[in-house]
């Protein structure tokens, strides 16, 4: 394969060199069982504390309020359930309908077994109310499930309004912040959820690693259940390699921040205005304001994202239509759906999300090549 | 995910475009994926001489819609007939499973473009589906505009 | 820290050097996610795909019946709840007293949940009786949860005899074959289970993931809930790097399982004799036949088991009393209480486990070492 311009980066990152000059030493060397009582393993048990202390530091929390799973989605499930679970005479479930599969489906599934479901709606801009929060919260509701930032437009949500209403109304709130993790700052000192979910790999970590943040006092069950791991919260032998990189990953996230936040921003804006004004019968999925500053959704009418994907590839570039979990299904983006998208839109969406690794060079060369791919796509299309 | 010969299809379609004084168009629009397909002939001596397409869809649909307008080129309408789904499948080199239906696509937009030239040739075409040409589609395809 | 002799591979082994070297072109440039449309995620996929053959290698299974997992304890999670939720109707549990804890605690969980669970002694050896299971299995039996070789005595459960019964008796089986696995051949084609458990970093893999064997046929229900990963049998980004280590780990296993089996065997036997021969009031934990060719068990009287391993520390030499991940935690041994160990022996066991890494020398280091230390803490002793 020649060079790759990688632009999918919601769907999962590259990992940083110094994440893997971290990893390498508990992979070859160290490779101890923190449980074990040797010294051996207990110089791997020091290890797992410090990635634990940097990915509180990434969230300005407490290291005893970090548990390590598998990833985003595991967190995720272990969020929502531990809510029900540690709260069985409540059996509502307040989330939207622009959530990530990993609350998504599971919500879903709940609902099949008999919990009740308010499913919050997004504007055409992608928007979410909060006063919707307010109006759907009741005095059985368990868990409000809002993500922090939309893994296909970018859009962020207002968790601060939304942290005031649930903290007002004493309901837990968990957070899929997945996407604005490195991207954004997130404090949960100034926005007090109750959950959080990461994801390592969407910030130049590894994948098969992830953390739920759970505030100190919430009461927890754990998901995965045997032996005393994470403080009895997550049980199997810990993913030391995994955590380690996600640690080192979180520590350079806070660093890059500022710099890459605006950085990247230009990078993006500039991409989509190269190609907003280039191609005719193109829009914005999504506000172009309130979102992250690495993505951008762009709809070419007529076309079928699939076919675009497939062109770009030809020419080394990466992008994805929906999230990456759900190509490959046929139906147009639920996330595109639930905003109003006509489908000639809809299914013509391509997803753009940048990184630090991003390139000046990389924009201008998406910007030349991808109009001549939609001309030729809109030859085939019998809407032109 | 694709076979060389989808891809080449995609890469490449033949007979792309519109026919202006077609003699047949057929239109079909997947429900499932919201994709579209029009098929456009030209009829001589009961040959099907000219062919062209137009497709807003996946991969697997725009590779379908130029497979299926090569297998029919120059033949007879009861050939072209005959074509179904599978036969498209199999001269793609297989689809992915989630993608077979698209394949359905390109075999209905084709029956649907000599569905109409017959209505138009002969008011009222020879269904197969018809008990006398009175009667309506037992299969109910006409009515709905769905071609089984 | 200096040399250290390690002698607690039943906790977690070395990750083999070839492992690594596996491992690193998906760490650092075949980042990309399997489920993407472009090629770059597609390399990836065929990795993914690659390495799903070498685990079902290993078992001589079917690739389509291997599904990755973050672990030892999450496959055996998913297997007994996907057993239960496909059942719905069947709540009754057969299991034993000396599962590891990714078993028993969460059986113990689904007892306090209403579910109804026969626990199945073991005698004065460890052995379980395949009769116990006969009797115990009934109509409303959702799944029998047996494991393969025992994590602490290394003894062997008659799992062909169980699934023979299983089989007659149309009840699903489960067999956690996570101590198994590399040290003694196993074929889902020989013992027909419906679910085998195993995980990566007890077969010279890297931590942090792990599979879980699911017959073909056999009604599944996923565990973690999200985007279609694992032909949705197990949702979540698949941990890249982990898979593709698990699955040249499985490769070498079968690779070296031969040699390995007699030569580990050997140093084990050499071991085991030497120190019950030098050490007064010792004993051995478990059949002398019957059992994994790496593990020992020694029980040595008047003694407790966390100053054995101080000491043992100071030296290097690491091993372990109880599994890992019970260490830390004062009672004895659950399994060495259930085949009636008396306390004063079960609480100076020690378990060495040993590995293909492990030297002659450091057999010698150990049988040299040990007395010395077994005779300072009893002088300690007030039993003696
Ligand atoms: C918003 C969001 N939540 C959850 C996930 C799931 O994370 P993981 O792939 O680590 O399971 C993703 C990405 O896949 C995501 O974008
Ligand atoms: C028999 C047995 N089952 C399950 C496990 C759990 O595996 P993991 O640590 O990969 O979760 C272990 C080891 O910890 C084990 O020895
Ligand atoms: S997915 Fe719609 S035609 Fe292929
Ligand atoms: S196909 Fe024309 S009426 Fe049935």
């Amino acid at each position: 394969m020649n060079k790759v311009i990688y632009m999918d980066n919601n769907a999962t990152t590259r990992v940083a060199p110094q994440v893997i000059r971290e990893m390498l030493p508990v992979l070859e060397t160290w490779y101890g069982n923190p449980s074990s009582m040797h010294g051996f393993g207990g110089a791997v048990g020091k290890r797992l504390d410090q990635a634990r202390k940097q990915v509180a530091d990434l969230l300005q929390a407490d290291p005893g309020e970090i548990v390590f799973t598998s990833g985003g989605t595991e967190s995720d499930n272990t969020a929502i359930l531990a809510a029900l679970a540690s709260q069985p005479h409540k059996r509502h479930i307040v989330t939207t309908r622009v959530e990530h599969p990993a609350v998504l489906s599971l919500v879903k599934d709940l609902e099949e077994r008999g919990y009740t479901v308010t499913w919050l709606g997004v504007d055409r801009k992608g928007h979410l109310n909060p006063d919707a929060v307010r109006k759907a919260v009741r005095k059985d509701t368990a868990i409000v499930s809002v993500m922090a930032a939309n893994n296909e437009t970018g859009v962020l949500f207002p968790i601060d309004k939304i942290a005031a209403i649930t903290r007002e109304k004493d309901v837990l709130l968990h957070t899929d912040a997945v996407q604005i993790m490195g991207k954004l700052p997130f404090s949960v000192q100034d926005i007090p959820v109750d959950f959080l979910s990461l994801s390592s790999h969407k910030i130049h970590g590894p994948k098969g690693v992830g953390a739920l943040y759970v505030r100190k006092g919430v009461r927890f069950k754990p998901f995965i259940i045997g032996g005393h791991q994470e403080h009895g919260r997550r049980a199997g032998t810990e993913n030391i390699p995994g955590i380690v990189g996600l640690g080192k990953a979180c520590q350079l996230a806070a660093r890059h921040l500022d710099e890459e936040t605006i950085r990247v921003g230009k990078l993006r804006d500039r991409l989509e205005e190269g190609l907003l004004s280039s191609i005719d019968h193109s829009q914005l999925n999504g506000d172009q304001n309130n979102r992250l500053p690495n993505t951008t959704s762009i709809a070419f009418e007529f076309v079928e994202g699939e076919a675009i994907l497939l062109l770009m590839n030809e020419l080394g570039i990466c992008a994805s239509s929906g999230s990456a979990c759900t190509s490959g299904s046929l139906e147009p983006s639920h996330v595109l759906r639930a905003m109003g998208i006509p489908f000639t839109y809809a299914h013509g969406s391509i997803r753009f999300s940048l990184s630090r690794y991003t390139t000046d060079q990389e924009v201008d060369t998406v910007i030349r090549e991808l109009p001549p791919i939609i001309a030729r796509l809109r030859e085939l299309s019998p809407f032109c | 995910m694709y076979s060389e010969k989808v891809m080449q299809h995609f890469a490449t379609p033949q007979n792309v475009g519109v026919i202006e004084d077609a003699d047949g168009v057929g239109e079909v629009g997947n429900p499932v994926c919201g994709d579209m397909m029009t098929f456009y002939i030209k009829v001589n001596n009961g040959k099907i001489e000219d062919v062209k397409y137009q497709t807003f869809g996946c991969v697997a649909a725009i590779a379908v819609s130029s497979q299926v307008s090569e297998l029919v080129k120059g033949k007879t309408l009861e050939e072209a007939k005959s074509l179904t789904k599978g036969v498209v499948a199999e001269a793609l080199g297989g689809l992915p499973k989630q993608k077979m239906h698209c394949s359905n696509l390109g075999a209905d937009a084709l029956a649907r473009a000599i569905h109409d030239y017959e209505t138009r040739t002969h008011g009222q075409h020879p269904c197969p589906h018809r008990e006398n040409q009175t009667a309506g589609c037992t299969q109910g395809c006409c009515d709905t505009g769905e071609i089984s």
